[in-house]
């Protein structure tokens, strides 16, 4: 068997360990590459800046935790940007999975900045239908959530008061794992009723929302750990993305190196021998 | 703000004259001098305060609309809050319908009768004391019939309506619909023909979807014609289905083939077989297939999501000639590297309409293509337009 | 309480990757306990999160009875279980698959077509951005000066490869070759995040177990 | 009678959603936000159907002794403990549920999909290969694309990250909208075909 295919036929299991190391050795010992803010990251954070304190931010935690390495970062971070700017945050979720995950962020973040449940933030719970879960609460919130997650009736919740529909909401910002996500939050939340709509995206889907980007729907997005770390620098606190962009550099430096060695052998290997394929 | 506010607007509304008047005596008396018992002077109040009846709506809300008191970011930048009040009258008594904090400057009022005129006050508050009262003309809410600013959409859904169901009614009619061949489909005869020049069976993997999934169906479509091919070349056909449901459609479509190409005797129902419905369990499955059976083709059509990764992976290892084709444009890129021929996105569909014939995927997808040609014309022309500072078109194609 | 909960956490966790060394019992016992907690996670929350709020508390509590359609569709979709009566959950499916289509067909049309072909009509030749290149001429500054050519080229000629009426032929074939170098940029953009999403997740887990189990890390 | 009638709800369902958004007058917006309101009871009966079903194929498989139906016992009783916990003591932080969703759920789920990083690795080096002009040029914007992503892309040459910003934002993106428009023409022919009960095929395998 000639070196080319020895090394095509190497034992998948060999590689998986070449992996896990090239992932647990940068954990345990940090390199500390300086992580760039890109612009789609730079304009979300801009968006959160300019509202007045007070205003009202839905957060629609549209995750699960197959997908937390990469949004919950995002959310905690989000979290503490809307309360040390003290705007209110409507959490709200299209996954059932991901209202715990938008309770404990904002649970997090309110011990850090002071703020109470029910006043500065809330959590509606989860809804089936995508996209007519979004249309409802663009119409009525109270009649789609007359309770929160937890079951209190909505009308008891200050910050509930006086907010009936979209017209008293200033941000939505759904962060999204796949559908229902930041689609149906653009389509209806944006198309429909004009609202300032931005996101936190898995890195898988991040690509396919460029366009959304470009065409001014989305006003910022954060895509893979990446975009949370980069939200962390913004933030000022190195939390646990950031912590994890070592590790990622080193294995996205390993998987090319994979791609490149197995093609230079497969096209040097084809030449020599074009009958093959 | 709600029950103190409400208390202090009465009292200061009836006291109000008589402040004003003890104020500017107090003030004119004392002179230069600064006593710090006058009371703080109320914010200037805001400026041109218009209402009127949002468009486009169900009725019932009016938009009003002002721009900020000199006090608000500027000034003495003591403005707290706007109070919004309304009456059906200008000498009636204003009730207070909202507030709204500083730096905004706009209110929706959304519980106003169709037809009733409405009066609206704005009073820029700075906790304390109340700005002079800025009122309105009068404005009431209507409903519209017809949304003005969608008419693009009516317009372009229209259009395509009309587009493909015309094509339906053609493809019904039997007429000729030119559909371009599709470079996938002669890979796909000629996977099936090398695998029997080497003597190997034939693996065909139908995605993991149920047949609700519509690339699940255009899969069957597909099957049909690899096993028409594997009926006349007598090869072995594999098909591990991942739900009971396919597997019965499968069966059904492989066993017509073999009755179409004259050889029912050779059809073998065992080699269709429903592994598993979880996900990472079906990969593991397929992939011992192939390593038992050493396929020479290996078909991947249909819905898949991350196990495409594994069953490419292990096919290319057999050595087999791997044909993909799906619409899941997040495993398109590893079947493009993965595999020596992909059917990439709308591919598939076209590829299983162009075999069938079927009136309707035949007419949708020309309806469709008529739509894809006029957005080419629209891109094209719109460009050249703009370029030369014409932007009517972006305008038409706005929606509001 | 909360370190049984990390050993629980960690021997799963080890269970599941016990798959990479083959398919075993561990992990399909892990997959199968898996698939029964997610299932019961669905029906709690749909019980607490949607049907108290949204169909007892109106119907049951405050007598709307508007709510009793909704009612009866969602019992006929349960009759699928039922062998005989199963025809009588078509009519519930028929309105969800009736609602979505004619919410898919307006948003669909306005967001990801109409719009998209809007925001492209932007003028060919970005005349600030070449002034910028030809004063400072390197590799970003061309770059950002070609960029609204290539986008609107790329947005045509990828069209245009998906066009099925005509055969790539000439003129037409080249720009359907264009077209398809557009997607493969494209599809090298989701290979390379999606390639960066997998190793998050790897990462993730590997915090978790060196940090809140082992504790090798702080 | 047993297709014309779910052909016409069908109809009439998409049309209220159709006319609404062009007519927002009374009749039609009222109808409108009942639909939704029904449609969000309607959804979770599917979701309970869904669950409903799982539990059937299982408890068939338990009592035939099917293949795999230790492995049935092992779902039905994470399903029926999970769910006495969530149905019974409520979903609040800090409860028995939520116990298990942080211990057993997240670990779960978050290992399930680590996974793929060990498959996508090796499937870089024993199956990605350059083997088409289209699929180098593939290839060789992931690489661009994935080093520009990290800071070891920064490190190496610092306008990596721009050369990848720009990728993604101008190439990429005319690439994914040509293919966001192509499937949105897709999805309103389909949609279209469904309300006008043409196309039937939701309802066949019922």
């Amino acid at each position: 068997m000639s070196i080319v295919e020895r090394l095509e036929k190497l034992d998948r299991r060999l590689i998986f360990v070449l992996i896990l190391l090239a992932v647990v050795i940068p954990l345990v010992r940090p390199i500390g590459f300086k992580i760039e803010v890109s612009e789609p990251v730079q304009q979300l954070y801009e968006a959160i800046e300019s509202l007045n304190p007070g205003s009202r931010v839905i957060i629609s935690c549209d995750y699960d935790p197959s997908t937390m390495p990469e949004i919950y970062p995002m959310n905690q971070a989000l979290a503490r940007h809307c309360f040390s700017r003290d705007l209110k945050i409507v959490g709200m979720g299209l996954w059932p999975q991901g209202v715990p995950l938008g309770q404990a962020s904002m649970e997090q973040a309110a011990e850090e900045y002071g703020k109470s449940y029910g006043v500065d933030y809330v959590n509606l719970g989860f809804k089936a239908g995508g996209i007519v879960v979004v249309s409802s609460v663009a119409e009525n919130i109270p009649a789609t959530y007359p309770q929160d997650y937890a079951g209190r009736p909505v009308s008891e919740l200050p910050i509930m008061d006086g907010v009936r529909n979209f017209d008293n909401i200033e941000l939505i910002i759904s962060l999204s794992a796949g559908d229902p996500g930041v689609r149906e939050w653009v389509m209806i939340g944006q198309g429909r009723y004009g609202k300032t709509v931005g996101a936190g995206v898995t890195a898988v889907s991040a690509p396919a929302f460029y366009p959304y980007l470009q065409a001014g729907q989305l006003v910022g997005m954060m895509g893979g750990m990446k975009g949370a770390a980069e939200y962390e620098i913004l933030m000022e606190g190195t939390g646990t993305a950031s912590r994890g962009m070592d590790a990622q550099s080193v294995a996205h430096g390993l998987i090319i190196f994979f791609i490149l060695f197995a093609n230079f052998f497969y096209l040097v290997g084809r030449r020599k021998m074009p009958w093959k394929r | 703000m709600d029950g103190v506010g409400r208390s202090l607007v009465r009292y200061w509304r009836s006291a109000l004259p008589l402040v004003i008047v003890l104020w500017s005596v107090s003030g004119a008396a004392s002179g230069a001098t600064t006593p710090d018992t006058v009371t703080p002077e109320p914010p200037s109040p805001p400026s041109n305060v218009a209402a009127e009846d949002r468009s486009n709506d169900a009725g019932g809300s009016v938009v009003i609309s002002w721009t900020k008191s000199a006090d608000d970011g500027g000034g003495k930048e003591s403005v707290v809050e706007y109070l919004v009040l309304r009456s059906t009258s200008l000498a009636g008594e204003f009730q207070q319908i909202g507030s709204v904090r500083s730096g905004v400057a706009q209110f929706v009022d959304q519980n106003s009768i169709d037809g009733t005129p409405y009066f609206y006050m704005v009073r820029a508050s700075d906790g304390v004391s109340l700005s002079l009262p800025e009122v309105s003309e009068a404005a009431s809410s209507s409903a519209q019939w017809f949304h003005t600013g969608r008419t693009n959409i009516l317009v372009a859904g229209a259009l395509l309506s009309f587009l493909v169901l015309l094509f339906i009614r053609k493809a019904k009619r039997g007429e000729e619909l030119y559909i371009r061949p599709i470079a996938g489909l002669e890979a796909v005869d000629e996977a099936v023909g090398r695998a029997t020049e080497m003597g190997k069976p034939i693996m065909y993997v139908p995605g993991i979807m149920d047949m609700d999934d519509i690339q699940t169906i255009a899969s069957m479509i597909i099957l049909g014609r690899v096993a028409r091919k594997a009926a006349e070349y007598e090869t072995a056909l594999l098909v591990p289905t991942s739900r009971s449901l396919v597997m019965s459609a499968a069966q059904e479509t492989v066993k017509e083939a073999y009755l179409d190409a004259g050889r029912p005797d050779a059809f073998d129902a065992d080699r269709i077989r429903y592994l598993t419905d979880d996900q990472f369990g079906y990969a593991a499955g397929v992939d011992g297939l192939m390593l038992r059976e050493v396929p020479g083709a290996i078909f991947y059509m249909g819905a898949f999501y991350a196990e495409s990764l594994i069953l490419a992976e292990t096919g290319h290892s057999t050595g087999a000639i791997q044909i993909a084709g799906t619409a899941m444009p997040s495993q398109l890129p590893f079947f493009v590297t993965a595999c020596d021929y992909t059917l990439i996105g709308e591919e598939l569909f076209a590829a299983s309409a162009y075999l069938s014939k079927e009136p309707l995927l035949l007419g949708s997808l020309k309806g469709q293509d008529w739509g894809k040609a006029i957005s080419i014309a629209i891109l094209v022309g719109g460009v050249i337009l703009v370029s030369f500072g014409m932007s009517k078109i972006v305008e038409w194609l706005t929606t509001r | 309480m909360e370190t049984i909960g990390i050993w629980l956490a960690s021997l799963l966790t080890i269970c599941i990757l016990t798959f990479l060394y083959k398919d075993n019992p561990l992990y399909k016992f892990a997959e199968h306990l898996f698939v029964g907690i997610s299932a019961a996670y669905w029906a709690a929350y749909s019980f607490h999160n949607i049907l108290r709020p949204n169909l007892i508390q109106p119907l049951f509590i405050e007598g709307d009875l508007r709510f009793v359609v909704a009612l009866a569709l969602g019992i006929m979709m349960l009759m699928r279980l039922a062998p005989r009566a199963g025809w009588l959950s078509r009519w519930p499916l028929a309105f969800i698959v009736g609602t979505y289509s004619g919410y898919y067909f307006i948003t669909y049309l306005q967001t990801n077509a109409v719009e998209q072909v809007r925001a492209t009509l932007i003028p060919f030749v970005q005349v600030v951005s070449w002034r910028v290149f030809f004063r400072d001429p390197g590799l970003m500054t061309f770059l950002n000066a070609i960029a609204v050519p290539v986008m609107v080229i790329g947005v045509i000629t990828g069209i245009i490869y998906f066009f099925f009426s005509r055969e790539h032929k000439g003129v037409f074939g080249g720009l359907a070759k264009t077209g398809i170098w557009f997607l493969m940029v494209a599809f090298g953009a989701s290979f390379g995040y999606t390639v960066m999403a997998r190793i998050s997740l790897l990462i993730g887990r590997m915090l978790f177990i060196l940090r809140d189990w082992l504790g090798v890390i702080s | 009678m047993k297709k014309q009638i779910p052909l016409l709800i069908t109809f009439v369902a998409g049309m209220v959603m159709l006319v609404q958004y062009f007519i927002p007058h009374r009749p039609f917006s009222e109808v409108y936000r009942l639909f939704n309101q029904w449609y969000l009871v309607v959804a979770v009966f599917a979701m309970i159907l869904g669950i409903g079903n799982l539990i059937k194929i299982h408890s068939v498989r338990l009592r035939r002794r099917g293949s795999g139906w230790q492995y049935s016992i092992v779902l039905l009783c994470s399903l029926g403990v999970m769910g006495v916990a969530g149905l019974g003591w409520g979903i609040e932080r800090g409860g028995f549920f939520d116990y298990l969703y942080w211990n057993m759920y997240y670990p779960l789920s978050s290992t399930m999909f680590a996974l793929l990083a060990f498959f996508v690795a090796s499937a870089s080096y024993r199956a990605f290969r350059a083997r088409t002009a289209e699929a180098t040029l593939l290839l060789a914007s992931a690489i661009l694309v994935m080093l520009g992503r990290v800071p070891l892309g920064n490190y190496l040459w610092d306008r990596l990250p721009l050369l990848g910003d720009w990728i993604m934002s101008y190439p990429n993106m005319a690439g994914q909208r040509a293919i966001m428009i192509g499937i949105a023409l897709g999805v309103v022919s389909t949609s279209l075909r469904i309300i006008l009960g043409i196309e039937r095929t939701y309802l066949a395998g019922r």
